[in-house]
């Protein structure tokens, strides 16, 4: 019994180690300046660099605004798609049934320049593009394969029952998916928007081509950076990326967890 | 009641926007990839691209490769991440919730990042080779494998299990958690052992959530670019590096070729979720009558 | 009164439900008996409008479609729900006024033994208390139409009497139609005149209680009303030939099988009819002060509900039928 | 959007002289579409040329997208029937320039009344202001960027005597096996790599006048191929594997795993050193026969809807001020676009002056070692040859 | 012999079970009846070593700790495999060859009448079948130690007639240990010869079904058994005084509540234990031959069940008590 619980310790330090080490040398590489083999520490840190930089950097700023306001009207109207078709999904046997389930994954399937450049071209068409709704349509197209097919996971658990319940206890339609189908199935529901807001936030083609230049958001300044290699500036945009994203989902984590009990 | 027309009604919010804006791309890319494209003068329908493409060596090749390569990785990153989600599900020590919050961090980080953290870590003169030498296990970073831009990917799979496996993780995660230890413990009755009653019970409730999380890593795994195109190694090129390049390149009568490539490549994923799909519906779990 | 008309089901390529016409009073208690499988649940479900039939309606006296309140078989609490929740979701989503509805709840709660129950939730209450939680959920809402499907079931006996005697109190109170699924004859008597017989999809009988199990329509009904002997002879002209009994009787249908309930038919008091002479096997007490016992006639045994101690083991006694007996 | 206008407006038209661009321009805001990956780059264009601009009422907004990028949305405006969009400069040049003037997506008229600085600084008879990698300009263009690669080696492991050839290069590769590679093409470097080598093995003149089309160029440089083949097994991994990006590879160097690495950039050694990236050891040189020099330009799109806004930017940029400040270590010290007869002397000292303080080469030393590029259509050709006979060769 | 040692269990606050002291004999079908809630499922889940006890413990003849095979309350059939998957899971776990496996499966499926239904999901099976296919799940293994929760709940009369026989039939093959738990008395006293009573946690009698009913051990286990009247009144020296009846009683506690079950106690045969003139306000039919009358007595009503037609409405009669009456 001993034996097996270090062990399980031991794969939980494992783990950590993993998914902690590339994190840390993120950060370390965003203070630091000289950082050459064989050292295993930078040469030359400096810790507030990487504050002074957030502060002064007013387009650090502003592509954090903009990052967050396409994130949160992708993760809004992913949800108002992917909800209903994730309901359908689970609850219905219907003609098609089968072909939807695999088209619903077609967007993430087709590689994103075939899909960008020619939505760009009916974005143009429509005259959306450089809108909000377009650059948020274009990113929820990313998301809704995550949102719909995590949602479809958790609501095929219970099925329709509780919601016939509850639509016979006399509840209105409205009624029932709030006060039944979104708490039984939150889990799903924190999954499916904790996705969304992390596609969004790391759309980068998408923003820019549909977004004409409007929302340069976090993504979109630091793509060229990574792929030019510049780290520094990369990680400082990597450890921005990592605050907006974490604290806005740890605080609906806390949210979900302390309203109301676990289920079952 | 489940009547026809809210099901109409539920399915047509996805269905429209996907008419309105995927489809309509989509049509277009089609129209192009059969050699329609008028500005450049090019204005005969044909199939000649998508012959052309299945006929090349070279071609077939990198797709092949590519598929393989999809396959194992999102194969691999589904295993690691079942086996550790079990790991996590039981509450039965103070570490296992901290723990499940670090795995999702993963999820959260695009995989620019690890690209380069992985560069800072693992080159041959990263800091791991650094520490090895520093401690007198290698020589000098020349005995260092080669893990980055090599022939095996490894990078590539390092990057892609990175991220994949959290992802794994959370997913099945979120379906555990609301599948108590009820089914556990009949089985648990019944005589079968801690492994009889993984295999045979929490698996295939759990199965449709990791063929989910297969398909969407698969798909990932085989149509994305960019870590391919920093990590890979451009004697075994991956297929969505080969289509991006030519893209690169601006030269806009190959745009009918680079979407027919394109759309061979997206049939073929949806084609093989498909299949996966149909063959998760014939094993064990694939009826799942709720809980 | 509410209408079923031609009332059809098939779910998959199973047909569950076979034109299905009933009339339903309002304002009465109404029961359906079924043996297991028979579409009991399924019948229940399209009149609370939870399922579509295929084929046919379910209207009220306007000709419109009314929808039940329904206390389902397996309860379907709201496991992210307080007891205190689940019972008051009804009421709640009408935006009843919060005094109200804490009244009304305790009111039930108390009725249904649930008080101390109030803070917990589903999965923290015993089978019998989860099904408290459900009734108390549907019944708190007085609403006209009421569909209990084996509400019962988990329940003590004396909690059970306190319960149909609750129910019988709020039907007249409220004047609701209640209309009811159980698997049991007794519950099913006790709270209802009138008894609708649901076996294989097919209504085949509905009739009051009494008339119900002296006179079984069919065989199907009376093997389902179960408690009773079927003994298989020959048949002619009135006249039965088995190695049980032998001489007239009453023919309903011609498959020649004779059917004995346990009790009510034989008794040792003579009659006009004498019946057999059998040999006393065994007897085992079966509570309100009844004994069965197993009869040996012949090599074949029959078995009889007596008063408590009216025979012994190993003697023989004559039995006589309390009327003409009858044959299916 | 923050940009409200109609979009079946019809596209701006191009002015006629500065003077009316500079009135017309007032109070808008023009777009400069460019790559976004160099930091020093986009520091100019905030620092210098952002506040410049806004002394003559006009707010430039930088978007950084690839270039290829750009192209898909201009030809998707085109493909829309659409006359006005949202893109009033870009950087561009090469085979981009090419695909963009065939599908006529840019606006010509950008000539020397509509940008004075043009006028004052560049010459006319300048053959990089008339064709663009053999490109014929026609006024579509203008000259924003001069860049030349340099080689940078390392002074310890070359022992200060550089291989500034390419049979030095070979004969140091035999004797320090693994010390050297180049990023594969298609990179920007990479492939400027590959063309010089050609220069060095063929000349100029062999490929400029192939033909363009696969067989041509490859009689043509067939020379070169085998020379790559011949120094594919003393590269890093035997040349089995490349560095996929030039950071790769600069990282490399940094570490001291390799000898040389490239940059399109006089001073890129000396901004490397200052940030900690080098040590002093990186040193900065040319081949004797000289390097390929390519020039970048500003183009205005068709379909932009400030074209007026678009010609104050582009002649802004050629400033005399702006450019001196990109002179700066933390603009990057680009080269200014000037012809060299009409460099302005304090331009030419400034350079020549942090030539030799960061120990690099002068304009003088470049200008004389560099060789023209091939035209546009070829590059992909030599790329795919590449690929094909040295990277996949068995 | 299985001993159940002093057995407490608690969960969050709630004390659910109290030192529970208990010997079940080996091969031999042991009842527990409980009102809903009292504990028995968590007594059960202690059986079957799915819960451990806060306190005592459950051991074998040889002092060793012994699971038994759990028919589960709520079914817990595994969602996601047939019918035949089901039940075959035991078996399959247990390496048995598939024909023999194939052969016990059938075998019993035609016993529980579920034949047609093997390859279904349970989300297609009436509760009934579900309910059928658990016990089936759990009765094909043979184990030496079964334990059944409300096995028979959803079940209807004539099945769970058929199932009680086919349980003892197994018991006795097999020599099987049963627990089972019920709260319907008939099928605690067909089934087995020694009855528990449990009641808040706590064993208030083990004994044989006729002596439990006749003999209730204290005013709990009386009310618990119901179908009886209560009827308070006030006692002196075995002398009762109450508006109903007042006279010679047999004490057992001394709370003063006449215990009057509904039948087996009041007969209209003369006895030597004169009971009550009472006006018959109201008759009910019962099935079984029973009719359940509402006699009023001084304003009081009481009921009684005697069989059909033996009283007429309204008309009064004077009762006697069958033997002398109990009041705790
Ligand atoms: N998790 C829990 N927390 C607190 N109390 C609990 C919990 N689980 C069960 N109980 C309580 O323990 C008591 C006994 O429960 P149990 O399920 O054993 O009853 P039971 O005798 O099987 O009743 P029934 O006949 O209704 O099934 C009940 O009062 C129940 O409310
Ligand atoms: N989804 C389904 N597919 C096929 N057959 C089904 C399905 N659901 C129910 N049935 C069948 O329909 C019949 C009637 O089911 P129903 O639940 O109405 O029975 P019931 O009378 O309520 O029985 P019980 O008393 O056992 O609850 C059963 O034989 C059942 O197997
Ligand atoms: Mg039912
Ligand atoms: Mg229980």
């Amino acid at each position: 019994m001993a034996s097996k619980k270090i062990l399980k310790l031991l794969v939980y330090l494992l783990f950590a180690v993993l998914v902690l080490m590339p994190l840390f040398v993120i950060f370390m590489l965003a203070i630091s300046k000289t950082w050459n083999y064989p050292s295993l520490w930078p040469k030359w840190v400096d810790w507030g660099y990487y504050f002074r930089f957030l502060i002064t950097n007013a387009e650090m700023q502003a592509s954090l605004l903009s990052s967050m306001e396409l994130a949160v009207g992708t993760v809004v109207l992913t949800i108002l798609i992917a909800y209903p078709t994730a309901m359908a999904l689970s609850y219905y046997d219907f003609k098609g049934k089968k072909l939807l389930n695999i088209l619903v994954y077609l967007p993430m399937i087709i590689p994103s320049i075939a899909v960008l450049t020619n939505m760009d071209f009916i974005m143009i068409k429509y005259g959306l593009n450089g809108s909000f709704f377009g650059v948020v349509s274009a990113h929820t197209l990313f998301c809704l394969p995550y949102a719909i097919k995590l949602l479809y996971d958790n609501l095929i658990l219970w099925k329709d029952k509780y919601e016939v319940t509850s639509r016979n206890l006399g509840a209105t339609p409205l009624q029932t998916f709030f006060k039944v189908t979104i708490p039984l199935n939150k889990n799903g529901l924190q999954g499916a928007v904790m996705m969304s807001y992390i596609v969004s936030m790391t759309q980068y083609l998408g923003t820019l081509l549909i977004g004409d230049g409007n929302y340069i958001t976090l993504s979109v300044r630091m793509f060229p950076f990574t792929t030019e290699g510049k780290y520094r500036i990369a990680a400082v945009y990597g450890i921005t990326f990592m605050l907006v994203t974490l604290i806005p989902l740890y605080l609906i984590d806390v949210w979900v967890t302390h309203k109301g009990r676990k289920l079952a | 009641m489940l009547t026809k027309r809210k099901l109409i009604l539920l399915l047509s919010p996805f269905c429209l926007f996907m008419l309105f804006f995927f489809f309509s791309a989509l049509a277009k890319s089609l129209i192009t990839s059969f050699g329609y494209y008028p500005l450049m003068g090019m204005e005969k329908l044909s199939l000649h691209y998508y012959t052309d493409a299945l006929n090349d060596k070279v071609f077939l090749r990198i797709f092949f490769r590519t598929f393989i390569f999809a396959l194992f990785s999102a194969g691999m990153a589904c295993f690691i991440g079942t086996v550790l989600a079990f790991l996590f599900k039981r509450n039965d020590n103070p570490f296992t919730k901290p723990f499940f919050k670090l795995a999702q961090l993963p999820v959260m980080l695009p995989h620019i990042f690890i690209v380069l953290a992985l560069i800072q870590l693992l080159s041959q003169t990263g800091l791991v080779s650094s520490l090895l030498t520093k401690i007198g296990i290698i020589h000098s970073y020349n005995s260092f494998p080669l893990l980055l831009n090599d022939q095996w990917q490894i990078g590539i799979i390092l990057t892609y299990l990175w991220k994949e496996v959290p992802f794994v993780i959370v997913s099945l995660v979120l379906v555990l958690r609301q599948m108590d230890n009820r089914y556990r413990i009949v089985a648990d009755n019944l005589g079968a052992t801690k492994w009889q009653t993984f295999w045979k019970v929490s698996l295939p409730l759990l199965m449709p959530a990791i063929v989910n999380a297969f398909i969407i890593n698969f798909s990932f795994n085989f149509g994305s670019y960019e870590v391919p195109y920093l990590l890979g190694n451009q004697t075994k090129e991956m297929l969505p590096v080969y289509i991006y390049d030519l893209y690169v390149q601006g030269d806009y009568t190959q745009l009918p070729m680079i979407m027919s490539l394109n759309l061979i490549l997206s049939v073929f994923s949806i084609a093989f979720a498909g299949l996966v799909l149909w063959l998760s519906k014939h094993l064990p779990g694939g009826h799942t009558g709720g809980i | 009164m509410y209408h079923l008309d031609n009332i059809s089901q098939q779910k998959g390529n199973t047909h569950i439900l076979h034109g299905i016409n009933l009339t339903i009073d309002e304002n009465s208690i109404f029961a359906i008996l079924g043996p297991s499988g028979s579409g009991k649940t399924t019948l229940l479900n399209i009149l609370a409008g939870i399922d579509r039939p295929t084929d046919g309606k379910f209207l009220n006296e306007d000709g419109q479609v009314e929808k039940g309140i329904m206390v389902f078989q397996d309860y379907r609490l709201f496991p992210h729900m307080t007891v205190f929740k689940n019972i008051t979701f009804g009421l709640k989503v009408k935006k009843t006024n919060s005094s109200e509805l804490k009244q009304r709840a305790k009111d039930i709660m108390e009725t249904m033994g649930i008080s101390e129950l109030i803070d917990r939730y589903p999965d923290e209450l015993s089978g019998g208390q989860q099904q408290r939680v459900a009734l108390a959920r549907a019944l708190i809402l007085n609403l006209k139409l009421l569909l209990m499907d084996e509400p019962f079931s988990s329940l003590d006996e004396a909690l059970r009497i306190e319960m149909l005697d609750f129910v019988k109190e709020l039907q007249r109170k409220f004047q609701l139609t209640i209309v009811f699924v159980t698997h049991y004859k007794t519950e099913a008597y006790m709270l209802s005149n009138k008894v609708a017989i649901l076996i294989d999809g097919q209504i085949m009988q509905v009739d009051a209680p009494k008339q119900l199990e002296s006179n079984p329509q069919n065989l199907a009904v009376a093997r389902f009303l179960g408690q009773a002997n079927f003994i298989e002879g020959s048949l002619s002209n009135n006249d039965f030939v088995s190695p049980v009994y032998s001489g007239k009787v009453r023919t309903v249908t011609e498959k020649g099988v004779l059917y004995l309930p346990f009790s009510g038919q034989l008794q040792l008091n003579k009659t006009e009819y004498p019946a057999f002479k059998g040999n006393i096997l065994e007897k085992k007490w079966m509570g309100s002060n009844l004994e069965r016992i197993t009869i040996e006639i012949d090599q074949k045994t029959v078995y009889c509900d007596l008063a408590s101690e009216s025979v012994d083991e190993n003697k023989t006694y004559q039995f006589y039928f309390s009327k003409l007996p009858v044959v299916f | 959007g923050c940009s409200n206008k109609s979009n079946d407006s019809k596209g701006s038209e191009m002015p006629t002289s500065y003077k009316t661009a500079l009135k017309e321009a007032k109070g808008k805001t023009v777009t400069f579409y460019g790559y976004g990956g160099s930091d020093t780059q986009n520091r100019w264009v905030d620092d210098v040329v952002t506040p410049m601009m806004k002394e003559k009422g006009i707010k430039v907004k930088r978007v950084p997208m690839n270039i290829e990028d750009i192209l898909k949305k201009l030809t998707n405006e085109k493909e829309a029937n659409k006359k006005s969009g949202n893109i009033d400069v870009v950087w561009i040049n090469g085979e981009n320039f090419l695909t963009a003037k065939k599908l006529s997506l840019l606006s010509g008229n950008l000539d020397n009344s509509l940008i004075p600085n043009m006028k004052t600084y560049i010459s006319g008879s300048d053959p990089d202001a008339k064709s663009d990698m053999g490109t014929k300009i026609n006024n579509m263009e203008v000259p924003f960027g001069n860049a030349q690669l340099v080689m940078i080696g390392s002074k310890q492991m070359f022992n200060g005597d550089y291989p500034t050839s390419s049979d030095k290069l070979l004969s140091w590769a035999k004797e320090n096996p693994g010390k050297l590679t180049y990023v594969a093409p298609p990179d920007f470097t990479g492939s400027a790599f590959v063309r010089n080598i050609i220069y060095e093995t063929v000349g100029f003149d062999a490929i400029n006048k192939a033909p363009a089309t696969k067989a041509g160029v490859y009689k043509a440089i067939k020379p070169s191929l085998d020379y790559l083949n011949e120094l594919k097994p003393y590269l890093w991994q035997e040349g089995k594997t490349y560095p996929k990006t030039s950071a790769q590879m600069d990282k490399m160097f940094a570490d001291h795993q390799i000898a040389m690495t490239f940059s399109y950039n006089q001073m890129y050694a000396a901004t490397q050193r200052a940030d900690g990236k080098f040590t002093d050891d990186a040193h900065t040189f040319v081949f004797d026969k000289g390097t390929v020099g390519n020039y970048s330009y500003l183009a205005v799109p068709k379909t932009s809807d400030n074209k007026a806004a678009a010609a104050v930017l582009i002649n802004t940029m050629l400033s005399k001020k702006a450019e001196t400040q990109r002179l700066k270590a933390k603009y990057g010290s680009a080269i200014p676009p000037y012809s060299g007869s009409k460099v302005p002397a304090s331009i030419t000292n400034d350079l020549n002056g942090q030539a030799k303080e960061n120990n690099t080469l002068t304009m003088d030393e470049l200008s004389k070692k560099r060789v023209p590029e091939v035209s546009a259509k070829k590059i992909p050709i030599i790329e795919d040859l590449w690929k094909e006979h040295v990277l996949n060769a068995d």
